[in-house]
Parts: structure tokens; C-alpha cells; sequence
């Protein structure tokens, strides 16, 4: 393969738009000969799985038409996540099983329905076992496809308040009374609630 | 004998010298061990011969000439020094049998470990660093979005979301304002009510302990809150006064009458 | 060309993220074989303008290092790293999964905050299994995001790192006696991490 086919194929490759020959002329080294390159460039694509197509004066590199087919994942559109999800999301990651009277009690404001259901359609939270307290709640755990997601090895991998403030995700300042979720006291409950994640 | 130890001690003019070049910018080193590796090199040996006794007196030299121009150095060079002075007297005392430890030769041979091994890690940074990198040697496809078919929304989140988002609740927590366990407190509006019922019959010195509600005196907080509380209406009734109050020496009992108009 | 070459190329070249031989499997027809059109198409691409790359499980299509100077435009401008972010990331690589008090032990000084912070924000480390020593400490490893920026298959091709470990260079060596100043207490003797790389 040419010198020049090279270049005019990996700048075809990298650029946002489609470009034209006059943009390819000014990029390369002085003397060369886009057009012909692209003529060799785009004989050398024939009937692959993708083509270099001319898109009005300008030229790209686009998947052939026969295998659109196989792009639908590149359409999806992704979102952030709300605030309120992500803290759901968090609290149910760090105490699980926890119940929704829990949740609430730790963010401080109730937790919507909406938001709920969300994570349970991202299949990123599911039902746990119910509570053996007066009413017996349902509770919620995280799941396989979140652990896959945020690669973590499992859920007991998620850094403590204290690593998060040592990372300086957290303000460099002593808690009152010291001891918060993941040390001491939080840990044996914490540690036999994620075991059950994997028992059924 | 003795002589010759103090002859160890004394420093060449050259690395006098170099320990003066090198405290011109001591802000510059990332610790002691840092400090040490940059003196290693002035001994322009293979890192696995540097002379450890040689080092521990070139960085003795560095932290007397630090505090002879009264430079304030970090706790941990300090510390540093007296563990390399400790380390010196090791290598060059004769062992002693019945001091327990590792060898002088032990510490020695992991110090030196120690800085081969940082420097091997900074020059495997460099390589690191020097290798070709994606957005600036190499480059990504341009345009990913090719095909608008199917539209699907699905929501992200990265692990620094979620953990930001969790100590963000925490941390709202930690800062909540400050609120009492109401159960165990006695206000001191609640003794000023009791009080105010109560003495009326205090025709004679009584004791404040006398007047502590019931049911406040077997818990030590309840009852350090309502013994406070009390006393603390009992002062503002006799700034009111209706009441007098008195205590025959230190720690003696606080006793209360009723003051007659 | 066959058709599930064809196939693989056309997905690699649609999107900027490396994809795993999973995704491609899933994304494919029934019954294809992306490892072996992998195969093929890497052999295909050699020398070319753009090349074939693996970056850990996944691959993905690049420009060839040696026409980056005809990229000006397309180079993104990274946030420069601090000495103490790059000698903590490089020990991150090298030591995998390590502590951040191994990391403190190695360079002799405390990582400051924000450190691990930024090397988290840019995704080139992540989390790692707690150590099962006391205090069950987190680790770090790093992130395909990181092969990738610095073009390697897998951490094994980290440079020098044979070397390294033949010389000893990578084990976690128990300071004797261990009193050497910033000895860190919750050390632990056991020298895996990259060594376990090579044992597989």
C-alpha cells in the first residue's frame, strides 16, 4: 500500500466530518495527490464492510449499506442518570438489603416511585429478601449487571467513607463520633446482606 | 580507637558542598527517600552498589547544614536522619551478640532496595509517558454516529458518580446541625416550672438534689441535664429573687430557701 | 473477504470504544466466529493507515502511531499529569492490584489527595478485589481505558516489566525487623499482584 493511501486512509478514519480533496491536500505532505490516492483507497474497499463514499464534494468512510443492520447499538442514546437515582442507587449499593423506609431515612427525602422503577428496568437493583420486621418490607439488593457495569468485583470492592476521603471524593474532615457505614459496626451487617446476593 | 570513629564523621568539602547545592531547593523533593535517591546519584555508582554508609552521611550532612541555615525541615526527614544515624552506628559498630534485630547490613541492603525500586518506578513512568498515546499519537474512529435507526434511550452512571453521589449524602449527614437526644434532656424552661411550684415550701435550706424531678436521678446523663437544668433555674430565680442560694466550701452541697420580702 | 469479516469490520469501524469478542458475538448473527474474523482482519490491516489493535479483551481500529503528525486537528489536549500522579500510576501498572499504603511504601511519601482522584476521573484505574489482609484494604488495577490510551494488548506488555520482575523489583518486600521509617503497618508479605499475571 502506497505512503499516500495510508495517510488518506487514516485521516478518512480520525476526522469528524467528511472531507474534502482540497482539506486532504493542505493536511498532507506538499506534493502529494489525494485524488489519486482516494481513487486506489476507495478500489481497495469494494465490497467490504465498509466503504469510502463520496458525501457531496467531500469524501468518508462509511459501513456498508447491506450491514446497517448491525449498527442499532450505536444509536442508543445514553443519559445521565438523575441525582436522585444515583443516590438510590448508592445507598442501596453500600447497605444492602435495605429497605425504602431505610433509603428515605438516609437521603433524608422520600424516595419516588419513578425513581425505583428505573433502576429496577436497568435490572441494576432487584428485590431482596423481605425484611423480618413488623410489616416485613420488601428490601432491595444490587444486582449481577450492576456489579458488570460499574466493574466491580463485587459489592463489598465499593471503597469505604474512609478510602473515600483518603481518594479526596470526600472532604478531608474527621466525622463527628468517627466510626461511619463500611467500619466496625456497619460491617458484619453489611457483609451478610451482600453474601445473600449470591446465595439464590 | 575513638578516633578513628570520629574521623567517619567528619564530611568531605565536596559533600558539604553538594548538601548546600541541594538544600537551595529542598521544597523541590518529594520526601526523604526522594532526597535520598537524587544523593545516591552523586556517588555515580550501579544503584545495587550504592554505598548505604556513604548515602546516611552525605544525608546527615544535608539536614546539619539545613538546621545551621535554620531551615525548617519536615517532620519526616528528621525522622529520617535519626534512623539513618541509628543505621550508621550499626554499620559501623562492631555487631553486638546479644542485641536482638536485624543486621545493620539487613537495613542497609533494604534501603537500597528501596531506592532501586523507586527508581526503577519512575523510569518505568517515563517509558510509560513515552509510549505512543491514543488522541495524540494514535486516534479513535471520527464519527461514530453512522446509522439513525433505532432510538433507545439507556442511562449511564460511573462508579465516581455513584461514590460521589454517596458521600455526598454523607457528608450532608456528618454537617447535619446538631440536634439533642430530646429524651435525655431536661430544659431548663422545665425546671424553671417545677421550680417555681416547688418553692414555695423551701422555707429552709434544702438541698438542690432535693429538687430534681423524678425518675432524672438513676441514668448519670439524665441526671447531669436535670441537675444542670435545675441549677441553672434556680440561679435565674434568684436573680428574680425569690430564692437564695448558698455552698459552705468547694464541692459541698448547694442548698436553696425561699427568700422572705 | 468473508462475510463475518466483512461484519466485524464494519462494527469496529463504527464506534471509538474498543468492543470485547462478547459484544461482537452478541451483536453478529447467530453462530458467527469473531475471534477467527478478528484474525484475519488484523492480518489484513497490517501496515495499512489504520491498524487492528487488541486492547485487553476488546479491540478496536486505530490510526498508525507514525502518521499522528498529520492529526494536529484531531488532537485532543490532555490535562497535564503531575510527577506524583504519573510514578502513581506507573506503580499502579506495574504492582497491580496494589494498596494505596503499598503505593506510599514505593515512593516514600503519602499520596496527596486528588492523586487517585484524577487517575479515577480519567477511567485508566479503577478499583480492584480487597486485599485479604487486615483492615481488608481496597486495591487498584488499571482500566482498559488505560491499555488502550497507551496502546497495549494487556498489562502484561507494559514495558520492562520482565525485567523488573526478574530483578526483583516488583515484590513487596517486608522492610526486616520492620522498623524502617514510613513502614506502612498494614503491609503484607505475600508478593503477587503482576506476578500473577505470568502464572496463567
Amino acid at each position: 500500500m502506497g505512503e499516500q493511501e495510508r495517510m488518506v486512509e487514516a485521516i478518512l478514519f480520525a476526522t469528524a466530518e467528511p472531507i474534502t480533496v482540497r482539506e486532504l491536500e493542505a493536511r498532507l505532505p506538499h506534493g502529494c495527490d489525494p485524488a489519486e490516492a482516494l481513487v486506489h483507497l476507495r478500489k481497495r474497499y469494494e465490497g467490504r464492510g465498509v466503504n469510502v463514499t463520496r458525501v457531496g464534494d467531500a469524501w468518508a468512510i462509511r459501513t456498508a449499506a447491506d450491514l446497517g443492520f448491525l449498527m442499532q447499538k450505536e444509536t442508543v442514546e445514553t443519559r445521565k442518570l438523575s441525582r436522585a437515582a444515583i443516590e438510590t442507587l448508592a445507598i442501596i449499593a453500600y447497605h444492602q438489603p435495605v429497605t425504602r423506609a431505610e433509603i428515605e431515612e438516609i437521603r433524608g427525602v422520600s424516595v419516588s416511585r419513578g425513581t425505583v422503577d428505573q433502576l429496577l428496568e436497568l435490572e441494576w437493583i432487584r428485590f431482596g429478601r423481605r425484611k423480618m420486621t413488623p410489616g416485613r418490607p420488601v428490601t432491595f439488593v444490587v444486582t449481577q449487571d450492576f456489579l458488570d457495569h460499574f466493574g466491580l468485583e463485587s459489592a463489598r470492592d465499593l471503597p469505604g467513607l474512609k478510602e473515600l476521603r483518603a481518594a479526596g471524593l470526600l472532604e478531608n474532615r474527621p466525622p463527628p463520633g468517627g466510626d461511619l457505614p463500611r467500619d466496625a459496626d456497619d460491617e458484619d451487617e453489611s457483609a451478610e446482606g451482600q453474601s445473600e446476593l449470591f446465595e439464590d | 580507637m575513638a578516633e578513628n570513629l570520629f574521623e567517619e564523621d567528619k564530611v568531605s568539602v565536596s559533600e558539604r558542598l553538594a548538601a548546600e547545592a541541594l538544600i537551595v531547593d529542598v521544597d523541590g523533593f518529594e520526601g526523604p527517600l526522594d532526597l535520598l535517591l537524587t544523593l545516591s546519584r552523586t556517588q555515580k555508582v550501579d544503584l545495587r552498589k550504592v554505598s548505604v554508609l556513604q548515602l546516611a552521611r552525605q544525608y546527615l550532612a544535608f539536614v546539619e547544614k539545613a538546621k545551621a541555615l535554620r531551615l525548617e525541615l519536615a517532620a519526616d526527614y528528621l525522622v529520617m536522619a535519626a534512623w539513618l544515624a541509628f543505621l550508621k552506628s550499626r554499620l559501623l559498630l562492631p555487631p553486638d551478640p546479644s542485641e536482638e534485630g536485624p543486621s545493620g547490613e539487613e537495613l542497609a541492603a533494604h534501603l537500597a532496595f528501596q531506592l532501586e525500586r523507586l527508581q526503577a518506578m519512575r523510569d518505568a513512568a517515563a517509558r510509560l509517558m513515552a509510549r505512543d498515546q491514543l488522541g495524540r499519537d494514535f486516534f479513535a474512529r471520527g464519527q461514530s454516529e453512522m446509522v439513525t435507526r433505532v432510538r433507545k434511550v439507556t442511562y449511564s452512571a460511573t462508579l465516581l458518580d455513584l461514590m460521589q453521589g454517596y458521600a455526598r449524602i454523607r457528608t450532608r449527614d456528618d454537617f447535619r446541625p446538631f440536634v439533642m437526644d430530646r429524651d435525655s434532656v431536661f430544659t431548663m424552661e422545665q425546671a424553671l416550672e417545677r421550680m417555681r411550684g416547688l418553692i414555695g415550701y423551701a422555707g429552709d435550706w434544702t438541698e438542690i438534689s432535693s429538687y430534681l424531678p423524678e425518675g432524672w436521678d438513676g441514668d448519670p446523663v439524665r441526671r447531669r441535664s436535670a441537675t444542670a437544668a435545675t441549677f441553672a433555674a434556680s440561679l435565674e430565680l434568684v436573680k428574680e429573687g425569690h430564692l437564695e442560694i448558698r455552698q459552705s466550701e468547694m464541692f459541698a452541697p448547694i442548698q436553696l430557701r425561699k427568700r422572705d420580702h
